[in-house]
């Protein structure tokens, strides 16, 4: 039992990943075949992973509501938001718009999703000015460099800027496709080495923490 | 391995085309240059045959010279492409003087049993100076001619359809104004291939590279590995110690995520140590949630380090919390326990997104030392700007290693190092090869900075 | 409370109007400065320029509503440049939630260019897996898509005549938010599949592609709004980017004074506190 | 055209609910942020329900009996138990699969596409072969390929890289090379900080164009006189919440 429980996930880990790992190097049309299948399967189960994601908020709120906790009005919000949502979804099949014409689906999606979801991120604009005017300080020589480019390449990248110092362009320009690309690069193939490394761990057994579940 | 899938089928292929071309050119070449013909030798023949070739070539081309009129492709050689996944026809040939701009070769395709040129289709016509094996991508361990050889890969597509195991007959033939001269007629039949050789240099840098950090790690067992001190270390204990000076609390997030994110595991690694401080100092620790299971790990962990600091009664439960999941609710909270309690210190470790800037704007508002550590790369330019010291990137991990002294997370920190130092000497030395390789317009650069290339 | 003090210590709603104001009136009355363009933005453009005619182009809509403003005038340009040079349009998405927008989107460019869904473009729709859908249709379209996003089979389509493959894709162009995106669409997909790729991504990731840019391995990249702007110039067709790029002057001129007072008085507090010091 | 006003308001009001948060936190924020992660997750659902089970699994099977579908189907309900604590363990197989297999994928797709891919482009020639010339080295610096920046990326590569080393003390020259990394660093994160302002200025953008095309009096103007009910209820629940214990904001 403990077998099955606790060496049998690793143990399919390591032969999935070191199969899928040589497969890269396999040009032949067998290994090919099996890609293909392996990645639909990765698709279909990709549904379920999303699906597993989005329950747990079903818990929270579920309990929030039940226990009557503080706000559990906002979670009825949220319940009637989802539940709402995909009874109009079914009822559209799934489509927000058929041959052209928007479906109820497809009103919710515009008028309430879009504009929701892109304001959420629009409010930080603000904090930013304020930010810039409370708390972007050149505290340090590292900071001071770090607004220097950064003013540079809000200049450069605007026509007002570059109408009143026209150089600025051509400077941000060299900054992002020397400067930046330099430090960029270097922090790509050390984030790469990491990944690489995470992924041998987790194919040898090394790292398990993705399994889950505690210490059992 | 290898040798064995190149079984049967390329054995057929190659005795037929080695006939093909015995017939045609037994007089003028020798003989054990048939050999460089067959598609799924080993590397090292590969670069013999190369060497041979140059010796022929120069021969061919000083024959070729003599003669005036227009000449049928010379060194014709046909065979199965190497390293893919079948459906393909590799044709190679000698260049030619009269490869001037106006000449043109065409290659042309038909059945096994085609024994007139007439009777074949033309499948590709271009300029005679084009189509060069060094124009081609692919690593030096692979190529199957010198370097100024043409070679065309017939493919499945227009009226082209190879099958896989099927013989198929294959020539080039020249043109020059109203003359056109055909090649010998040669057989070869497509085959899948087991290995791609063009990306072995990929497999021996990852296994090394895998090897590395699984030997590290064991050393990391048997003993002390050295990892240099964490600068942001120092600031963590100095901010602690202003915070005692002001009797004032600390506040310390651990960030987006759950405990699957190793920046999660980090922060909540260095949250022991804080703890431990604030222990030892008598210090308030606060410390909201926005996961609860992340949270029960971190009562733990504080509670461990308030025992270790030899001061258990101090622990208080409910210095860890849990406010609420949601992204901007909870900066909010959080904000308002900065306006309201005034930390003297405010700690950042962890993964952060937008509410980044909201919770370091408050803080630095309220005149807190502000330590982050983040691997979240969109938000460091914030944290950098806004605190007083900022652990970029892998300095997070580093920094939770050096606390913890687990050998995992040591052992594969050195092995990453020992990565990167392998990554700076091939930069360094590739970088002066292949200066060399401009000054001296030598090839022989070319031989390591292949290694070291993606070619496929 | 020395004046310094004072000043950075104003109600923060204060710099809201401030910037809120920088935003609203260039937008209410435009000025429009000319735009200037840049070489990683004439990579794409070249690219779609020199393709015949019928050549397949994918198109990757990986953003969600939150990047709206900064793709979704991206997308709306490449659409019509392609569709102006009569290529063939395979549209998708990697993101679940754009894909109602990418639906609008393609349908709204498509009427206004005279295209008809399954002859001259299709739209894929969404389906999960991020990167294991790029390998999938990288080996076979049809097996990763078996319909598209009304549901029509995807086998038959004329669109996709002769199209099995991501290698039969001549050019890919993601737009992207985050991941699944450019990067993975290099990784996963050209790496192996051998198309050539383009990328238009949102400010906030644009500087960590530029690496890929640099080796070749994205032909182009289109960053943000002003990339829009650009890419809009280019074909000549102005739209909501270009309209937008004197607000973004304006809020960014608005931020570096911001930056620059925030020193000032940051600077005056730090000598008056040494003064104090010295003095006492 | 009754049901795009309908939206035009809907759309306003939640756009100006979730503006209010810069006023402080207040309820019209959170109904409408809760609103927003309701709609999402519902959306999201009915999505996976309609690519996933209708036409990757059901139809598959049942118009071309590709019953092998039914092992992906599988590992997707294992995951599924984690719900059932007595059988959660068997979840453990599906996550095994899909981080062995994302793990065996990802190896030598970086390698390549991260590794290999970006030492090749920075292993350059620091000289440059110009026909008729020779060999000569090349200073502008708006060519991203001339000689100076291959230095300076070269620079750029090395010192980041060394900064990120652990195994060595910086001290002594590797102080120096360290800085010199950190300086490279802060130089990279202002491109991306002056990157990221445009980016979230862009977005307000986008918010108010909208706000500017719903102000129109083809919609009834639901953008002004929205706005004057959420400053209207802000100031009443400012007025309310002050009789009672402060604020926390």
């Amino acid at each position: 039992m403990i077998f099955l429980r606790r060496q049998m996930p690793l143990l399919i880990t390591m032969i999935t990943g070191l199969i899928f790992a040589a497969q890269y190097y396999v040009p032949h049309p067998a290994s090919e075949q099996l890609l293909t299948s392996a990645t639909k399967w990765l698709q279909i189960i990709g549904g379920f992973a999303l699906v597993l994601g989005v329950t747990s908020l079903f818990h929270v709120h579920a309990a929030k509501i039940r226990r009557k906790e503080a706000g559990w009005g906002y979670s009825v919000v949220l319940y009637a938001g989802m539940l709402g949502t995909m009874a109009v979804g079914w009822w559209a099949n799934g489509k927000e718009s058929v041959e052209g014409v928007s479906t109820a689906f497809g009103w919710v999606y515009n008028f309430m999703m879009v504009p929701l979801q892109g304001t959420m991120f629009a409010i930080l604009a603000f904090f930013i000015a304020s930010a810039a005017y409370r708390s972007f300080r050149a505290r340090s020589r590292e900071a001071a460099v770090l607004l220097i480019a950064a003013v540079i390449v809000m200049m450069g990248r605007v026509p007002l800027g570059e109408y009143l110092v026209p150089i600025s362009g051509d400077i941000s320009q060299w900054i992002l496709n020397v400067l930046n690309a330099s430090v960029r690069r270097a922090i790509l193939i050390g984030v790469s080495l990491g990944a690489v490394a995470l992924s041998f761990k987790i194919i040898f057994g090394v790292e398990r923490s993705y399994l889950g579940g505690g210490k059992e | 391995m290898l040798k064995k899938s190149a079984n049967c089928v390329p054995c057929l292929r190659r005795s037929a085309s080695r006939r093909q071309v015995a017939l045609k050119a037994s007089s003028t070449y020798p003989r054990g240059y048939a050999s460089a013909l067959h598609s799924l030798r080993p590397c090292w023949m590969v670069f013999l045959n190369i060497l041979m070739l140059i010796v022929v070539c120069g021969v061919s081309s000083a024959i070729v010279l003599a003669e005036d009129q227009l000449v049928a492709p010379t060194n014709l050689q046909a065979f199965d492409t190497p390293n893919d996944g079948g459906e393909s026809l590799t044709v190679n040939w000698a260049p030619s003087p009269l490869d001037s701009p106006d000449a043109r070769y065409q290659v042309l395709l038909g059945d096994a049993g085609a024994i007139d040129a007439a009777s074949l289709k033309v499948i590709a016509e271009f300029p005679a100076q084009t189509r060069l094996v060094k124009d081609l991508k692919g690593p030096w361990w692979t190529k199957t001619a010198e370097r100024n050889w043409h070679q065309f890969v017939i493919r499945n597509g227009k009226g082209v359809e190879l099958k896989d195991g099927t013989a198929y007959t294959v020539t080039v033939a020249v043109l020059k104004g109203e003359e056109r001269t055909v090649g010998p007629l040669l057989r070869a039949t497509p085959a899948p291939n087991w290995f791609n050789w063009n990306s072995v240099n990929n497999l021996v840098l990852t296994l090394l590279f895998g090897g590395v950090v699984f030997y590290s790690i064991a050393q990391a067992k048997r003993r002390e590995i050295f990892l240099r001190r964490i600068p942001g270390l120092d600031a963590v204990d100095e901010a602690i110690g202003r915070a005692t000076e002001l009797g004032k609390p600390i506040l310390y997030l651990t960030g987006a995520h759950d405990m699957h994110d190793p920046s999660t595991i980090a922060a909540a690694v260095i949250l022991g140590r804080v703890a431990k401080r604030t222990a030892a100092y008598e210090t308030e620790l606060l410390v909201p949630h926005r996961d609860p299971i992340t949270m029960a790990v971190c009562q733990e962990i504080t509670k461990q380090a308030y025992l270790e600091a030899g001061k258990p009664d101090l622990f208080k439960e409910d210095s860890n919390f849990f406010i609420t999941s949601d992204q901007f609710s909870y900066t909010a909270a959080v904000d308002g326990i900065m306006l309201r309690k005034k930390p003297a210190a405010n700690f950042f470790m962890g993964s952060y997104f937008a509410e980044a800037l909201l919770l370091t704007e408050t803080g630095a508002s309220t005149g807190a030392i502000q330590i982050a550590g983040t691997d979240s790369d969109h938000q460091l330019p914030f944290f950098v700007t806004t605190c007083d010291y900022t652990l970029i990137g892998e300095e997070l991990y580093a920094a939770s290693a050096y606390l913890s002294r687990e050998p995992v997370q040591l052992g594969t920190l050195r092995g990453q190092d020992i990565g990167k130092a392998l990554i700076l000497s091939v930069i360094g030395i590739g970088v002066l090869l292949a200066t060399l390789g401009v000054v001296t317009q030598a090839a022989w650069p070319q031989y390591f900075l292949d290694f070291f290339k993606d070619v496929k | 409370m020395s004046f310094a003090e004072r000043m950075l210590n104003i109600d923060r709603r204060i710099i809201f109007v401030v910037i809120g104001l920088c935003t609203l009136l260039p937008l209410l009355y435009p000025v429009g400065l000319p735009i200037k363009i840049s070489q990683e933005v004439r990579g794409v453009y070249d690219h779609i320029e020199s393709l015949p005619e019928h050549s397949v182009v994918l198109l990757s809509l990986d953003f969600d509503p939150a990047s709206k403003p900064e793709l979704y005038p991206q997308a709306v340009a490449i659409l019509r440049h392609a569709f102006k040079k009569n290529l063939r349009v395979i549209a998708m998405t990697l993101w679940v939630s754009g894909t109602g927008m990418a639906d609008e989107l393609l349908t709204k460019v498509a009427t206004e260019s005279g295209k008809q869904r399954g002859a001259d473009y299709v739209f894929l729709g969404w389906s999960p897996g991020g990167t294991a859908v790029i390998i999938n249709m990288g080996q076979d379209l049809y097996n990763a898509f078996p319909s598209d996003y009304g549901g029509k089979p995807t086998k038959g389509q004329p669109v996709l005549e002769g199209v099995n493959s991501l290698k039969d894709v001549t050019y890919a162009v993601s737009l992207s938010a985050g991941n699944p995106g450019v990067e993975a669409w290099y990784v996963f997909g050209k790496d192996k599949y051998k198309f050539e790729l383009g990328g238009g991504c949102t400010g906030v990731i644009a500087p960590g592609l530029y690496p890929l840019l640099r080796s070749g391995q994205l032909n182009g990249l289109i960053g943000g709004l002003r990339g829009a702007a650009e890419y809009e110039s280019l074909i000549g067709e102005k739209g909501r980017a270009v309209a937008g790029m004197d607000a973004q002057s304006a809020t960014h001129v608005a931020i570096i004074v911001l930056v620059a007072l925030c020193n000032i008085f940051y600077f005056s507090l730090r000598r008056q506190a040494r003064q104090q010091g010295s003095q006492s | 055209m009754d049901v795009t006003i309908i939206g035009a308001w809907v759309a306003t009001g939640l756009t100006l609910f979730i503006f209010s948060f810069l006023y402080k936190d207040n309820p019209l924020f959170k109904l409408a942020e809760n609103l927003y992660v309701g709609v999402s997750v519902g959306y999201t659902i009915v999505k996976t329900y309609d690519t996933v089970i209708v036409y990757l699994i059901w139809k598959p099977i049942v118009e071309n009996q590709e019953w092998t579908l039914l092992i992906p189907v599988a590992i997707g309900l294992l995951m599924l138990t984690r719900y059932v604590p007595k059988a959660a363990w068997l979840s453990r197989y599906a996550f095994a699969f899909i981080v062995g297999v994302g793990a065996g994928l990802a190896i030598p797709r970086t390698v390549s596409s991260f590794i290999l891919k970006q030492i090749e482009d920075t292993v350059r020639p620091l000289l440059v072969l110009v026909p008729g010339d020779g060999v000569t080295f090349s200073w502008n610096l708006m060519n991203p390929a001339s000689s100076v920046n291959v230095i300076i990326v070269l620079i750029g590569v090395s010192s980041v890289l060394f900064y990120f080393f652990f195994s060595v003390e910086h001290s002594g020259p590797g102080k120096a090379v360290a800085r010199m990394g950190v300086l490279f660093l802060m130089i990279a994160f202002g491109a991306a900080f002056g990157y990221t302002v445009m980016a979230r200025m862009s977005l307000l953008i986008g918010r108010l164009t909208d706000l500017i095309e719903y102000s129109d009096p083809a919609y009834g103007r639901p953008t002004l006189w929205l706005a004057l009910v959420t400053i209207g209820t802000l100031i009443a629940l400012s007025r309310r919440s002050r009789s009672e214990p402060p604020d926390s904001h």
